[in-house]
């Protein structure tokens, strides 16, 4: 089938930081996104779990936005400025797409 | 003093207090234990609307009046001056730098809602009415804390607060839900509550027994994890600072004139520590700080504390200042 | 007239009605307040069962008579023939194209059990009893409508309907709940009652309280989110429809000779949409249409309005009809 | 006989049984009908901590006496016995190999407390009291049976077991939660337990309704899933095995000297199979052994046959042999 | 260690769809898959959020399939037939497994 | 934006592994991962999902981990001791990742 190359970026993020980081993802132009609930990690903060957590203020997510190659950098500037002090990780993976026009 | 102890002894063996040590236990024991966080949510917001409602059925029964005002300005006051007094007192007598000290002194000046209503449930089984708008005044005093820390550090600099962590401390959900509840209550009255109450008022100790269960587990497994970072010092502020706020309490208290189950409820409310509210607006404003140092000393140090040891103390000390 | 507005006043300072009032208020102010989805779906199965349960036990109680067979198959032809007096309407007074015509007309020949559950309260806090059937007739009426809908869009077409969907519609969880409660009611009788109605008859109204609290919450974000895709004409449609449906039922009721209480209910089934099972048959069988259009409509314009003026107007509309 | 067929029919139209044959029918027709899993987790806790706080307070009125060590004693041996009565019966009849047969035994050795708990409800319907130590003996029961089992496949060799696997299993949530519960009941006796009764005690039957529920919507799907993977002789060890397991119960209560209530009780627990503990600790330690197999069985077999003619037929039998 | 290449798929849906999908999977030969929930995500058809939604019928999930690149063909033909009328996107990337008779 | 070289390592296991698998990983030096939540799935053990299972012990979790491409051999080699003998599957794909000094 018919696809195009495009770029799949992963951030992990605090969920209170959530809004921010799509409020910024918007403002650069990228408007698709999906959002997955993370049940724990590890990370040079420590290891946190979403049963353990002291409190319910500590969970995180995972935003996944397929992006096109050009569009990759305005939105690694506007996701990195709100995740800058944050806790997470964010990685870049190339991916292929159905439906180009969809994203 | 032998009256306070055995208050404390009564209490220890309460079906919350050792819901919440078997939690405890649970966690420190490494048990896979757990309540679902969807189920704890649901526990917090039943607890939440029931101890709105009935609070405000009871400002419905016996009418508004100038205390209610001005217990609302007291606690707004109180909420926004303890977090200078905790950040003076970890300055002097811990290793924390301005910045944690400042996140960790903005807890101690908002409130825990766990913590008053348990009060509220000791009041009960002792037969002690309080004024029901001390709920009003609980969630009047969560944010003014957070202002006040973020002022301790930001003093002259700015940008750590945005329009949108104001509006989301502000409308943070346990306020609009208690304070909302609050408002039902007061409007539907006696008969509001007659149609819910064995909904919200025969089961509620039970409900409470199992949140207190969660905030065991929830409170053991962060000091499993945190409890290391914890110097003594700290731990030596997360047991005083208590006291400290419960005189502030008293002393407002004693100035506004309430009865004697608002006052033990006033003293609850300086005595206890934030571990939502706060923590989410630290989150977003003081990254820096380190979220297992305030978690740790509000959930496993001073609520224990104020659970166990300081809310039949400030009933026995709020009886004998009130001559009763 | 008085009457109906002292009905309406009353209801207005229900629980149930500002528990419903306090979420719309903190979603449309942003507040982070949510009920989990998994308690939500809890609430909404502890309400299907006892609902059913109480209908089961009831039809136990008076016996079954043709009556029951007759109003089922009433529901039925209701339910089939509503879609098409709203398609009608909304191609008439709206500029929605056909798609999106049949699919929110698909949610107004269904009913919304919620709003049923809600009459039930207000008949029960007014003394009025009615048949225990009308359960199974709200179960009954809730997927003929999905199929005129379909038929509305695919006459002559076809592939709309698969197998599959058939049996997810007919099948789905609240419907089997709903159903299966309702008999588990009939079989064990009063006595079966006895054993549970501390959990299924006292709490009741409470949980429906929370229910509504979350009915609120996300009626408030669609309508932040949907309400701008409605044109004046489509809210206008929102609450029009449901006093048509209404008078539909209303002349249901009346050849079926049912009690005052049955005929409130049938008016409020006929009056009340869909927001759950076709929803889901629509995003199966019509991807194509905006489920933003029919799922404000339903839960934000006609839920609110049936539940705040329209069950207190069928109530009085019914007494005033019957005589009484 | 006919005793037992009565106490049988009257068991079959219980809603706690009515509501696992709809959960059951509402799988295996494939219904989306399902309860969310932190709801039902929240039941399972609910119920764990009732019946716990229940067995503690019985066993503060009545006092603590040799009987409790020795049935406790007496538990632990079974638990750690019917596994191998099990594995000999199970590689007699049926085809399995060795370590699905080991893996099925060591089910049987250990309990279901859902079981239990309906056993108990049954009891009290009828008026009939038990010990309340029998809780604990429950959770002593849960563990031992995991040993055997890993022993009847590893004899000699070694490594199945590591030291965390063994604090899982002693310290896995509900044998935390069931014996902390009957600690606190014990702790707090008749006075706690009015506090909280409204919680635990009224509503009780009526959440075991929603629990039931549920497990038919497991046991269902575990079946439709699992269903053909069992030839008929493991069917039929599914049901001899309850009534083996029963006589076992059934010898050591009559030379514990137990009550009638305590000996259905110890007839029920060894007639039971666990569904939580055991298949947790076979996931980590025999991973090679079909989970479907062992569950189906446990869940979709015995469960429902020890529910519907297993309980009452241990009560008949109880009753007859003390001569009731 | 060793590993094998693979194609990873990535297949955002509508949860009521979740099962139109698999069966069609399993129609292409395709019985590796792992669900994952989805909180809350953005696209075309605008944001949706799992505790602001309007309706319980709303959700999403996310459908990973790990599958020999000669494979690929067969199961975007399959997906595509499911998700072509839904909202949703899908993509490709490449990846290794381990323990290659596993899929 | 500056973006260093990395693997993505996404382990799909049962949750009752995910203790032992995590410290396994921490054994062998990698203390950055996520958890994700697993709704459902197949395989050749057949079809499992979280609301038909027939045993709450029964869940899946995806780990996720990013590592250094000279950290994978001993990742994978220490995440194979657990998985072994378990159902799941592990994938690993090329990836970027912003900050290089978080992981
Ligand atoms: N190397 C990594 N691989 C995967 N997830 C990571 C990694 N490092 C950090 N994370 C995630 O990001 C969260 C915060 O990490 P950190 O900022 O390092 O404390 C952790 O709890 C993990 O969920
Ligand atoms: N570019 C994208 N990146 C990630 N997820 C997307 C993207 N576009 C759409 N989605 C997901 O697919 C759903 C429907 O998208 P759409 O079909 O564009 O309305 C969204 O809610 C997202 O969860
Ligand atoms: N090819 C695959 N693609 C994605 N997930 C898979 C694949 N194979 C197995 N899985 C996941 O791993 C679990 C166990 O697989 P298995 O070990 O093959 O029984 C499944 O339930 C899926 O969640
Ligand atoms: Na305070
Ligand atoms: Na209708
Ligand atoms: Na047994």
């Amino acid at each position: 089938m018919q696809t195009h190359t495009a770029k799949r970026v992963e951030i992990t993020i605090e969920k209170i930081m959530q809004s921010r980081l799509t409020d910024a993802l918007v403002g650069a132009g990228v408007h698709g996104y999906t959002i997955l609930p993370v049940f724990g990690g590890s990370g040079r903060s420590g290891e946190w779990s979403r049963s353990g957590q002291i409190s319910r203020a500590e969970g995180m997510v995972q935003v996944i936005c397929i992006v096109r190659e050009e569009r990759l950098d305005a939105l690694l500037t506007a996701a990195f400025k709100v995740v800058e002090k944050h806790i997470g990780i964010v990685n870049i993976t190339d991916c292929e797409v159905l439906r180009a026009e969809r994203f | 003093m032998a009256d306070i102890l055995a208050l404390a002894a009564d209490n220890l063996i309460s079906p919350i207090v050792l819901c919440f040590a078997l939690g405890l236990f649970a966690a420190l024991a490494r048990s896979d234990l757990s309540i679902p966080e969807a189920v704890a949510k649901g526990l917090s917001i039943y607890l939440l609307f029931a101890i709105g409602f009935k609070g405000g059925v009871s400002v419905a029964a016996h009418g508004v009046d100038l205390t209610l005002g001005l217990s609302l300005i007291a606690g707004i006051i109180l909420s926004a001056l303890l977090p200078i007094v905790a950040f003076a007192l970890l300055r002097s007598i811990t290793q924390l730098d301005r910045l944690n000290a400042a996140a960790v002194a903005g807890h101690y000046g908002s409130i825990s809602i766990v913590t008053f209503v348990a009060a509220t449930s000791v009041l009960e089984s002792s037969g002690i009415a309080a004024e029901g708008y001390m709920v009003a005044v609980a969630a009047a005093m969560e944010a003014p804390a957070i202002l006040s820390a973020l002022w301790l550090i930001s003093r002259g600099e700015s940008g750590r607060m945005d329009a949108n962590l104001w509006r989301e401390i502000m409308l943070n959900g346990s306020i609009v839900l208690l304070v909302g509840a609050f408002i039902i209550g007061g409007v539907t009255g006696e008969e509001g509550l007659k149609e819910i109450s064995s909904f919200i008022v025969e089961p509620f100790k039970g409900v409470l027994c199992l949140f207190l269960l969660d905030m065991g587990l929830v409170a053991g497994r962060g000091l499993a994890k945190g409890g290391k970072l914890l110097g003594w010092s700290s731990i030596a502020f997360g047991v005083l600072m208590p006291p400290i706020g419960a005189a502030f309490g008293l002393a407002a208290a004693l100035a506004l004139g309430l009865s004697l189950g608002g006052t033990v409820l006033m003293m609850t409310l300086t005595a206890s520590a934030s571990y939502i509210a706060v923590p989410a607006a630290m989150r977003v404003a003081l990254p820096e700080a380190n979220p297992s140092i305030y978690l740790t000393l509000s959930l496993g140090v001073t609520f224990p504390f104020n659970l166990v040891l300081g809310i039949p103390l400030y009933l026995a000390v709020a009886s004998a200042v009130s001559g009763g």
